[in-house]
């Protein structure tokens, strides 16, 4: 089929020729730009979803070679959701970008775009190898986006950030090191007939480190502690890239690998990441109920909220309700997760401070923000009708249909500790203002914006069918 | 979309619409706002006009909405939907009424009206739930809808009150979602259906779907708070009075009492339920709220906080009702569920009047208050003596019922039960009424406010609801047996949930 | 005991080393230096372990390469964060 | 006999490791790592992986040691003072100690485990190497590294140029350096003298290597280094100011060759899938793909080094 068609390079390259032509255009240009190529990126993500549910997963052979000595582009219902999900995030992001940025971007657009060109080639990546080198182009652009803010604290936040991120690729890359060396080749599909329950030692130790790289670039507990003053010190268009975004892209390298080539060496591994989860969802709702400040305490959300990606892993016995949860709440997360930064930066420059209790009286100033942040806030405690709540009631229905009982307890106490520090919020905005307070005017595009991000979070809980049986295809039983 | 789907459908979309295009309006637009609220209200009132017909005529209205594969939105708007809907349409419409003339130039009236009509929105889907999944998201809707609504007013208390109410209802709707899960895990995806649907089950899984039938109870039993778990009612009274008039007295109270109606009948199915002896244990959670609420209410000197308990311990009747095994007790509980309605609205309307109006707050400020508010106290006396159980009042009517009931069910210790908290109802009502009617009026009332137009006494538009609300007790009284009385709809429900 | 397996040794000492010099060490400089020498211990691992039983391997050379650009690029980007922080507390 | 040599590379190269990481004094840490980055050249020597140990000796000890001993002088005022004694290890107290007590014992295990995973490894199932044999022909180049690399891997190249453009935009993020202005000594003349003979040399050099790259060890990435290292050498001679912020023509200079690179595999869609060279026109492709990544490379890695290095001029 000619490639010219295929949406498969095309989600690859736009970005990337968007990014450098941003950068051609000079600092703070390319808005526009990237606004055009983002709305061609989700039109191609919808059209690559269309053709999976015509006929069933895609692959693209690069140079025309095929697997072991080429490197393959291959999507499947996985890879598209999260495309969707990637695209459908960024697109309202630019909008609230070009007007939060009033004087000039900096390097925003040409990071922002290489950024997002390394999210696409992630998920439609196949070989083990080009993963390395997309993880390292997502880290540093992630780098450089939290050092966009200036200032010495985000850059020590940033540099904390990148040491994690290259000791994580690190242990990926001796990993795919120990597997070329094993079998001879790093591309995924001829890969995973190879492997088998009784590997030799080397390959459980490549699996152990390329998972444990893969964990910590998605800062699960105990890997957390760099997330917070990097997302919560970024500007908020940056900190919603990052928490909705660049976190989910390790979790789904985990389940990736974890689903695939080493299934038969994680098969009974599943409560170690689900222990983790918990321990993250209790440390991050715990940390978000005493933060002071505002971002801070979005950013402890998100350590929070991965716990619950990570609960489904002992829950693969019946591979597709697990899965189906797992994504829905990663998509319902994102959407919901950007709204409340997005949301957050609105309250931010209104009231000039990064401050939970300078929100009194915001109820009454900033109505729609406040109702985007409440939405959101919906969307993360899990309550309906929001697309939250059926992640959680499918992670439930799943716990209990295998019998894990603590299980639906933490998922229960994480969707009551989300209430308490998201209405800690809407409990000081609802107060009535002091006189003192006054609150600078804030662009409305801004605010459409966050509240669209909410909206499709909870809509998306009306409605969840198609996106269940997009992702259906190419799950192996 | 054929019409028996449109209808319900369309009563849903008749207060959502206007409550999102109110959210969107800007606050100086009053009169848009007044005709969009009241405008949705009539629509509602005739669309469920048509459905009360059609259903009684054996038409079977709903739709369904795929929203997992094997989940679905399930909307059903059969008899017993019809009961609840029919009350909350009724008394949405006065409490609008009554709202405008009490927010006269209040802040945030935008706000509070997009909210309140997503709480009748969310009233509605309760009623017209299918099936578990359905009826669980708009209950946590309702908790999310009703919560801006009680910290309206932005003060320090308000926000408490909020928060207790919060830290309740959520916890409630953790346990009932554990509880409609597992039912989901063990049961599948059924629908609500006449006589339940987990009698099929096999007898091994009894042990669990007692402790499911537990949780499913705790959960809906915080907003029908049943007694360890009501204490957020008397908080939530901080909000502003058509909040407590509809929300506290019919919205959210009934929600959960219809919930357990619900459970009870078309998901455990009765005789079910009765061999798993979920009845008697049910039965003795409301007598010890109807006793334990009457008893609290008796040193309340706060008037809303009084009717609160007063609330609690009435609330409890319906579920009494609906443990006595037998159709005579069911009629007796359905019937309160529309009575108890009518009745505690007229009083929060009567208090919020009298606190708007006269600034008292106070049971004991109320003194000759009867005589500088005649119109308002009368409908107060009527709606007392209701409560009580009064000859030709509608509680009359529900309490024959229940006592009833509860001879033909062989639990005579119940009538025991109901005779005592009619005594603590007397105990707690009678009072006020003395120091209304019999006591001189004070020197000057705390913060006399005399509006411009209209009677003396205060706005029309405060004045009316309680009047109508106040007649309605009456004529569902005197004209119990009519065909089209709440009486006459109670029994044809039950008699379909026996028959079978 | 092949060449290739030997210097394979060799990297896993020196990923080994350097894993435990980005945890141990305190300042940012050292840190760095510690990950250049892990990255290195990992290329030796990858070349050397292709290459354990004789012949040239193109793959994981032309592999290595790759790291070694995108190494240098990682530690540019970390030594001009390092000049933002302020000289007391690298 | 060679093993016995590679053992002695190996141990000079675990002990260069060590001594880096573990010396109190920061710049002997700086000097012995590039100690270590020249030995790690040699190492590919041995592993007959000439690219590598040109790259390695180019970029990994050469630029990275510059980069490294520029951010040193910044860190500490004067040339050569004795740098203050940040202590290498950590503090001393017992839990500091248990600490890398237990940190180290971890790291030990790990490379304990890894060792004895390596002498257990059966032969690979998949033989690359016969494959890439196989089809040199249609790759359009006779050197299998460049093949690989710009051929049947072209695309982990391509995003490995986005990761070194990434780099540069990330720096240009960060804005003027905040360090000390060293005091800019008088240009020394023998290094003046010295820059204007090596700099011609080191470009028909980076275009030989560029050239050779086709059939013989070499391409983009060694001659590109070349430059950037003749770059840095003019800088140091004070014959080439330092950049600020890049105008127009720089920044297509330094983007021109991934967007060459952009644009061929793009076009190559039409040939049925990325970067897909027709055999026919494989060899011309590659070439104008290298000589673009060349000229980009060179002032990227320069630039990684000159870009703000003038903060220091200004007073």
């Amino acid at each position: 089929m000619n490639g010219l068609l295929d949406p498969l390079p095309w989600l690859i390259l736009l970005p990337l020729a968007w990014a450098s032509l941003a950068f051609l255009l000079g600092p703070g240009r390319g808005g526009r730009l990237a606004l055009a190529g983002l709305a061609g990126q989700l039109a191609l993500a919808l059209w690559l979803a269309r053709r999976l549910i015509e006929g069933g997963p895609v692959s693209h052979a690069v140079g025309g070679w095929g697997a072991p000595l080429g490197i393959d582009l291959y999507a499947d219902g996985l890879s598209a959701v999260m495309l969707l999900l990637t695209q459908a995030v960024a697109l309202p992001l630019a909008f609230y970008a070009r007007a939060y940025f009033a004087q000039g971007a900096g390097q925003f657009w040409p990071l922002a775009g290489f950024l997002l060109a390394a999210m696409n080639a992630l998920f439609l990546a196949a070989d083990l190898f080009n993963l390395y080198v997309t993880l390292e182009l997502l880290g540093l652009a992630a780098v450089g986006l939290v050092a966009l803010g200036g200032g010495a604290e985000p850059s020590r936040a940033a540099l904390r950030y990148l040491v994690v991120s290259l000791a994580a690729s690190g242990a990926y890359l001796l990993g795919v090191a120990l597997i070329y060396g094993s079998y001879g080749t790093v591309a995924i599909a001829p890969l995973t007939p190879l492997i088998a329950a009784q590997a030799p030692l080397a390959v459980g130790l490549a699996a152990g480190l390329m998972l444990l790289g893969l964990v910590a670039k998605s800062a699960l507990f105990p890997f957390h502690f760099w997330l917070p003053p990097a997302h919560g010190g970024a500007p908020a268009p940056v900190s919603a890239l990052l928490s909705a975004l660049v976190v989910k892209a390790a979790f789904y390298l985990i389940l990736r690998l974890w689903l695939g080539p080493f299934a038969p060496l994680t098969a009974d591994w599943g409560w170690l990441p689900a222990l983790a989860g918990a321990g993250a969802i209790l440390w991050g709702s715990w940390q978000a109920l005493r933060t002071p400040r505002l971002k801070q305490l979005v950013a402890w959300s998100t350590v929070a909220q991965l716990g619950y990606l990570f609960l489904i892993f002992p829950l693969f016995g019946l591979k597709e309700p697990a899965l189906q949860a797992g994504t829905l709440q990663a998509v319902a997360h994102g959407l919901a997760k950007a709204a409340m930064f997005a949301a957050a930066g609105i309250l931010l420059k209104a009231t000039g401070r990064d401050a939970v209790d300078g929100l009194a009286g915001v109820a009454g100033r900033l109505p729609l923000t406040l109702f985007a942040f409440g939405l959101a806030g919906v969307t993360l405690m899990g309550l309906p009708p929001s697309a939250g709540f059926l992640a959680k009631w499918l992670l439930i229905d799943a716990a209990l249909e295998q019998g894990l009982w603590p299980l639906v307890a933490i998922v229960l106490a994480g969707g009551l500790l989300a209430a308490a520090y998201v209405f800690r919020v809407l409990r000081q905005a609802f107060l009535l203002a002091p006189e003192a307070q006054q609150f600078h005017p804030v662009p409305r595009r801004l605010e459409w914006a966050a509240f669209g991000l909410a909206a499709a979070s909870v809509l998306l809980g009306l409605r969840g069918v198609e996106l269940m049986a997009l992702l259906g295809i190419g799950v192996a039983p | 979309m054929s019409p028996n789907e449109a209808l319900p459908l369309a009563v849903l979309l008749s207060s959502l619409l206007p409550g999102l295009i109110i959210f969107a309006l800007p606050e100086s637009w009053v009169g848009t706002r007044t005709t969009l609220n009241l405008a949705g209200a009539l629509a509602k009132l005739v669309l469920v006009g048509l459905l009360l017909a059609g259903v009684a005529a054996g038409q079977d209205y709903g739709f369904r909405h795929a929203v997992l594969p094997g989940v679905e939105l399930v909307f059903k708007a059969d008899a017993l939907a019809l009961l609840f809907v029919t009350l909350s349409t009724v008394l949405w419409l006065f409490t609008t009424f009554y709202a405008i003339g009490y927010l006269e130039d209040a802040p945030h009236r935008s706000r509070f009206f997009g909210f309140f009509s997503l709480c009748v929105t969310a009233t509605m889907g309760i009623a017209m739930a299918g099936n578990l999944f359905t009826f669980f998201v708009f209950y946590e809707l309702l908790t999310l809808a009703t919560f801006p609504l009680v910290v309206h007013r932005g003060t320090p208390q308000a926000m408490r009150g909020g928060t207790v109410y919060l830290a309740y209802t959520l916890g409630g709707g953790a346990l009932l979602l554990t509880g409609i899960v597992w039912l989901h895990a063990l049961a599948g995806t059924a629908d609500f259906a006449h006589g339940g649907y987990l009698a099929a089950l096999p007898p091994r899984a009894a042990g669990q779907l007692q402790f499911a039938f537990l949780l499913l109870i705790a959960g809906v039993g915080v907003k029908a708070a049943l007694v360890p778990l009501h204490g957020w009612l008397p908080q939530a009274m901080v909000a502003p009075a058509p909040v407590s008039a509809l929300l506290h007295a019919v919205a959210v109270v009934k929600a959960g009492a219809f919930g357990i109606v619900r459970i009870v009948y078309e998901v455990y199915g009765v005789e079910f339920a009765q061999s798993l002896e979920l009845l008697t244990p049910l039965a003795v959670a409301a007598a010890i709220t109807i006793v334990w609420g009457s008893w609290r209410a008796l040193f309340q000197d706060d008037l809303k906080k009084r009717l609160a308990y007063s609330t609690v311990s009435q609330v409890s009747y319906i579920a009494l009702g609906v443990a006595l095994f037998g159709p005579i007790g069911t009629i007796g509980g359905l019937v309160h569920l529309v009575h108890q309605g009518i009745m505690k609205i007229t009083l929060f309307f009567c208090a919020g009047n009298y606190a708007e109006t006269l600034g008292v707050h106070k049971v004991s400020e109320l003194n000759g208050a009867g005589r500088r508010m005649p119109l308002t106290s009368v409908a107060f006396s009527v709606a007392a003596f209701g409560m009580i159980g009064v000859a030709p009042t509608a509680g009359y009517v529900s309490k024959w019922y229940l006592g009833e009931g509860a001879l033909a069910a062989d639990m005579s210790w119940v009538v025991a039960v109901l005779w005592t908290s009619s005594l603590l109802n007397a105990a707690y009502f009678l009072p006020i009424l003395y120091r209304l009617w019999f006591r001189p009026q004070p020197a000057g009332w705390p913060a006399e406010h005399i509006p411009a137009r209209g009677w003396r006494e205060t706005g029309w538009l405060l004045l009316m609801p309680p009047l109508f609300t106040a007649l309605a007790v009456l004529v569902a009284g005197l004209f119990a047996e009519a065909d089209w009385s709440p009486l006459a709809w109670a029994k044809l429900i039950a008699e379909r949930e026996y028959l079978q | 005991m092949s060449a290739g397996l030997l210097y394979a040794l060799a990297g896993v000492l020196l990923f080994a080393l350097g894993l435990g010099g980005i945890v141990l060490l305190r300042h940012a400089l050292r840190r760095i230096l510690a990950f250049n020498v892990m990255g290195s211990g990992a290329f030796l691992v990858l070349v050397g372990l292709a290459q354990r039983d004789g012949g040239a391997d193109p793959v994981p050379q032309a592999m290595v390469l790759t790291g070694i650009v995108v190494a240098v690029a990682a530690t540019a980007l970390a030594l001009a964060l390092l000049r933002r922080l302020p000289e007391d507390r690298p | 006999m060679n093993l016995l040599l590679d053992g002695l590379l190996v141990l000079a190269l675990l002990w260069s490791a060590w001594r880096a990481l573990a010396s109190p004094d920061l710049a002997r840490a700086v000097v012995l790592f590039i100690v270590f980055g020249l030995l790690m050249a040699l190492a590919w020597a041995r592993l007959n992986a000439p690219d590598i140990a040109l790259a390695e000796a180019a970029i990994g000890a050469g630029l990275t040691g510059a980069l490294l001993l520029d951010a040193l002088g910044r860190l500490q005022p004067g040339t050569g003072a004795p740098a203050p004694e940040s202590p290498a290890q950590p503090p001393a107290n017992r839990a500091g100690r248990r600490w890398t007590g237990s940190v180290a014992l971890v790291a030990g295990l790990l490379a304990a485990a890894l060792a004895y995973a390596l002498f257990q490894l059966p032969a690979p199932t998949v033989r690359l190497p016969e494959q890439v044999a196989a089809n040199m022909a249609a790759s359009g180049v006779d050197h299998p590294v460049t093949a690989v690399l710009l051929n049947f891997r072209g695309y982990d190249t391509l995003l490995e140029v986005a990761v070194l453009l990434i780099a540069l935009i990330g720096l240009l993020t960060l804005g003027p350096a905040a360090g000390r202005p060293a005091a800019p000594g008088p240009a020394n003349p023998l290094l003046k003298a010295l820059a204007r003979l090596l700099v011609p040399l080191m470009i028909l050099s980076a275009g030989y290597l560029l050239w050779a790259g086709a059939h013989r060890p070499g391409g983009a990435f060694q001659a590109g280094a070349l430059l950037a290292a003749a770059a840095v050498l003019l800088h140091l001679a004070q014959l080439l100011p330092a950049w600020a912020s890049p105008g127009r023509l720089l920044r297509l200079g330094l983007a021109g060759g991934f967007l060459i690179f952009l644009g061929v595999a793009a076009a190559l869609l039409a040939e049925g899938a990325l970067l897909t060279y027709p055999p026919a026109q494989a060899g011309g492709l590659i070439l104008l793909i290298e000589a673009g990544l060349t000229v980009s490379l060179g002032l990227i890695l320069a630039g990684l080094f000159l870009l703000f290095a003038g903060a220091e001029e200004r007073p």
